[in-house]
């Protein structure tokens, strides 16, 4: 079970969620203490996950690449996502070190040592394939070690950004 | 006027009705089997609701219970599955539950062959000759006597059957025994009842179908005629309104047969009163289809009425929206049914995920479909992805509007019948409006390519370019730059905890 | 006919064209841009032209060069650009090209307001009243004597400008000196011609056009107003016609007024004739385009006539299809111009690419658009994207399925307007057909969402769900599954040399 | 320069390529001698191209994964590439040996040794992340070895196949 506080409009909502393993892409939420049933009908390839049924209701949605906005038909939304796991206690296989998940070259840093980060902040822009890759911070804490500067090209799993 | 309205349906159909109960205000419900997920109704609709049933949109039990669970004041069945079943239409006026569609009495009137035959050559409207088979398993010799009332040619035909479907042509006494036992079979495997007639063959030269529209008020018009001759496996692949081979006198006489028939039945709701046209131009009643049909876009083009949204009003006890004065009968349409199957590969289904799907623009084209692009399309019984409709001011602007049409309509990860219809829509025949039912035997698809110098030299480089890119691409991994629903211009990716 | 046709514009206008180029069987030449390299337009041509000048679809030589050098017989210049370029027209005639537009001489006198406001006012019909200034550079003096014709509040206006652009309204004489200036200077950077008129301002209530063709044996037909009074910035958001705010003594009179001064002006091809409406319910003639507008395709449904047909088919010397008789205005359309710009952000363009580009189907719903799925959207001066456009019996029925057409239409990858439309065709006022040009003014666009309970649950479990699967993407590489055209079900890799 | 011979419904065309560096995707070409500009827009975007424009004619086309297959508004024709350089020589940066170009798993092994195999044809699928992916012959000759079998994990890089 994961428990998120999501800010819709500025007001906070609690949810607990539970995958179901009956259905894939089947999952159980209490929000506000209300159980809902999501359906994500393309739960198979994620990159086209577009809409969801919540409860048979469906909803196509627009959400910005940093989850703060949710654009559906009845309008558009600012939100936040507080994880509260991530957040608070370390995660379970994590330890700080934010490292390059594919080799390239750093062409933006964007905090600086000493800095706070919170959850989904972008660090640092990692360039490779011909593409930009922000990398956000996955928690929030301190910026306690920066190891890359622009220009520099880094292999893969080396540790960029080490957070507290 | 109702709040919410079930669709008991999928595909294209469902989409087509829930557009018009939007627009009337109306919450729509729709259902889905899991490989139907990915239409597009179940994204449009207000709500979706999974069926476990494996008689999927067909079970009568299960949709009753979500309508009635649901507050659903009214089913629409579309057509098939639960369209033309009285038991169900009666089961839903017992549950409280309007069906949207005849009554019941008309929807068993309208099925049961021979009877509504009668019917209709009583009131003096031409219908082929008949003999009923009182028992499936008659000897021979009670066969040989109702055939030699009808006489050979004859059809051997289930009492339930739709056009075509499990019937048995026999042009030889020797033959018949055997005829009337596989199409006591068939019609038993396809319609559960092995009732079966016998019917004189007529060779038709044109199927048409006649729209009409009835309320309970007692007004009932007409749409016009359909031309549907161009028959693949008994399926239509393109219908056209109004017909090119009638003249106008013979249009005004099918036109009143028509509503004559439908009256003679007490005909609610929308339907077609159906005819084929024997060599000598004339017309014989056939039967009288008691729901929407597919092709329904092409009478709705010529008359500028929402079919649906009249068998809605008509459901609730509304009079129809216009007299038979007040439908303009205008232009010509016609339509092309898309199927996602391989002309090239003897009309296979081709199953997939549709990449492209653009679909083609301007004046005086629609497309119904449940496909969008990144939709997956799966292999099923019915290949119709898309219902393609183009009107013009007459048949030489409505042809050259649908070729544009189809050149324009992009359909990338299935193949569909689009290649076929492009030929058939430029034969002489089907150009000149001469075209009758013999077309599609004598028909064949051109599976060799335009080789014309030009065009091959610009394909070799086509090709040429794409080998020399694809090397290019030779790595591992190909970027995913693109329709990721969560990405825009840039991949942002989270780091990874080691 | 023509066998080829050059079309001097990008964007939907030029998909428009090449779609009834196609139907006409005549070979359609594209020109493009390097940034509008994506646009359908590209895509659907026959031929397709790189253009190089800097001055990209408004430079005469280049556009005149590819024309000659493909052997075009026609340019079809669309709206902007060279369209209503009197020099262009020429120039095409000296070179042996048809201009597809009204020959010079009308493109002249249409675009000279004053003398068109003369000629019109000659014939009897209503104009505002308006002063020349003979010198752009008049001394005060000067300037306050021509004020004083036409009294305060007045208008100073280029002699070329279309409505609004370069115009400023003038309460009170001591801010007529400064007016004119910069008036000038707008003007001559707008139009390269600081040749300036004032006019007295009249509180319009109402913008109507009436859409007009007429062919070269003196045939001239009108396809019935179109209301425009929703404007932004001097854009026209939506369209209707008929127009809510007349009644059917108004309209025949409004229609006999356009024909007649269509016929001043020796009209031909087509345009439309614009009219102000004041308070007190009278008509101004404001002036006369002499080009197909963005909006035609209003015109087109409730006539069934397609314009650009008619503009080929007048250029090329045949008559009309239609008598005014022939041609039957029914039902209610409604045009939504829909702009690939931010509603919540000052209405900034929105640049970008489209992941997915759905477009509303069903009976009577027409998109033209220049977008697809996967096209690139550049920033650019004019932000259209689509011209949505829907008909329906009456305008109840026009506007629930406008409505129904906005939710449906899905666009991903830049953000629209459709929201603003949503709003605003949903508006008591708007609903009420009372609107006028002053709604806008009062309009204010909602940013706040809709926060019922239910929606926000379900919004929030949206949101949650995605969370997570976005948790379990947070791998380096996404797996590219979709959209590559080189794969279908699986990817095939060739193998690598070490 | 690049030669390849293409077959177009069993008839072959000869075909000279010269990148063009003036402008990004533009290609000159020589087909059966007759020169061609080739124009491709998404270039920068190769998993979008579907459409090219050859002098100054635009197509958009449909190719099977394999090349084997072509379509355009006119029809659907049967493609055979031929490439001269893999064909023949040795190409520059191979030997043979056919690597693994992502860790997975061996599902199929379509080939035997000792079997002559043509350019594009299938050999083996290699199943990652979820997909199969359909490895071919990027040269005609003959299955020399064959190192792995279905079920079989392989590691990036590791030889599965080698031509002669």
């Amino acid at each position: 079970m994961h428990k998120l506080t999501i800010m819709v409009e500025n007001q906070p909502h609690e949810v607990e969620v539970t995958p179901n393993r009956t259905r894939p892409g089947e999952f159980t939420l209490f929000v506000d203490g209300h159980p809902l049933t999501v359906f994500v009908p393309d739960f198979d390839s994620p990159e086209l996950v577009d809409w969801m049924i919540v409860d048979d209701r469906p909803y196509e949605f627009i959400l910005s690449p940093d989850l703060r906005m949710a654009q559906i038909y009845s309008g558009r939304y600012d939100i936040l996502v507080r994880d509260k796991e991530a957040g608070s206690a370390r995660p379970a296989g994590g330890d700080g070190r934010v490292k390059a998940p594919i080799p390239g070259l750093i062409t933006r840093v964007s905090v600086e040592p000493g800095q706070v980060v919170d959850v989904g902040q972008p660090l640092l822009v990692l360039e490779a394939m011909k593409m930009e890759n922000e990398i956000r911070s996955p928690v929030r804490g301190v910026v306690h070690h920066l190891a890359v500067q622009p220009g520099q090209t880094v292999a893969l799993g080396e540790v960029m950004v080490e957070i507290q | 006027m109702f709040k919410k309205i079930l669709i008991a349906n999928r595909g294209e159909i469902a989409t087509r009705i829930i557009r018009t109960c939007r627009e009337m205000g109306i919450w729509s419900v729709a259902l889905y089997t899991p490989t139907d997920r990915d239409s597009l109704h179940v994204r449009l609709a207000d709500e979706a609701h999974l069926l476990h049933s494996p008689n999927r949109y067909g079970d009568a039990d299960e949709v009753l219970a979500i309508a009635k669970a649901v507050g659903a004041e009214a089913i629409h069945p579309g057509y098939g599955f639960l369209a033309e079943e009285a038991d169900f239409a009666e089961r839903c006026a017992a549950e409280g539950v309007v069906f949207i569609g005849p009554p019941p009495a008309v929807i068993r009137a309208a099925r049961n062959k021979m009877e509504a035959m009668e019917t209709v050559k009583r009131a003096g409207h031409r219908v082929p000759i008949y003999a009923e088979l009182p028992d499936a398993y008659a000897d021979e010799a009670t066969l040989q006597q109702a055939a030699a009332q009808v006489g050979y040619p004859l059809v051997v035909k289930s009492a339930r059957g739709g056009r075509g479907r499990g019937a048995r042509v026999v042009m030889h006494p020797d033959k018949l025994a055997e005829a009337v036992r596989s199409a006591r079979r068939e019609a038993q495997l396809i319609y559960g009842d092995d009732h079966l007639y016998l019917e004189r063959a007529i060779a038709p030269s044109h199927y048409l179908s006649v729209q009409v529209l009835a309320d309970v008020h007692g007004n009932l018009v007409h749409l016009g005629e359909r031309e549907g001759s161009l028959l693949r496996h008994n399926q239509k692949l393109i219908e056209e309104s109004p017909s090119p081979a009638l003249n106008d006198a013979q249009r005004s006489e099918l036109w009143a047969a028509a509503v004559d028939i439908a009256r003679l039945f007490n005909f609610q709701n929308t339907g077609a009163v159906e005819f084929l046209v024997d060599s000598a131009g004339h017309f014989f009643f056939t039967e009288i289809k008691a729901r929407i049909q597919i092709e329904h876009g092409v009478s709705e083009m010529v008359s500028g009425v929402d079919i649906v949204r009249e068998q809605i009003r008509i459901a609730a006890g509304e009079p129809l929206s216009r007299t038979q004065e007040q439908i303009r009968l205008e232009g010509w349409a016609m339509h092309c049914r898309i199927n996602a199957e391989d002309p090239w590969n003897d009309y296979l289904p081709s199953p997939g995920r549709l990449t492209r799907f653009r679909l083609p623009q301007g004046p005086d084209v629609r497309v119904d479909t449940y496909g969008y692009a990144g939709c997956a399309i799966p292999e099923r019984f019915d290949p119709l992805l898309a219902n393609l409709i183009v009107k013009g001011d007459d048949r030489a602007m409505c042809l050259s509007r649908m070729r544009r049409a189809l050149m324009e309509f992009r359909i990338v990860g299935v193949q569909t019948n689009a290649p076929l219809h492009k030929q058939l829509i430029q034969h002489p025949a089907f150009v000149a409006g001469t075209y009758d039912t013999n077309f599609m035997a004598r028909f064949r698809f051109d599976v060799s390519a335009n080789t014309n110098e030009e065009t091959c030299r610009d394909l070799v480089a086509i090709v040429a370019v794409a080998y020399l890119m694809r090397r290019r691409l030779d790595r591992p991994i190909t970027p995913p730059r693109f329709l990721s629903g969560w990405h825009r211009s840039a991949r942002r990716l989270p780091s990874r905890w080691a």
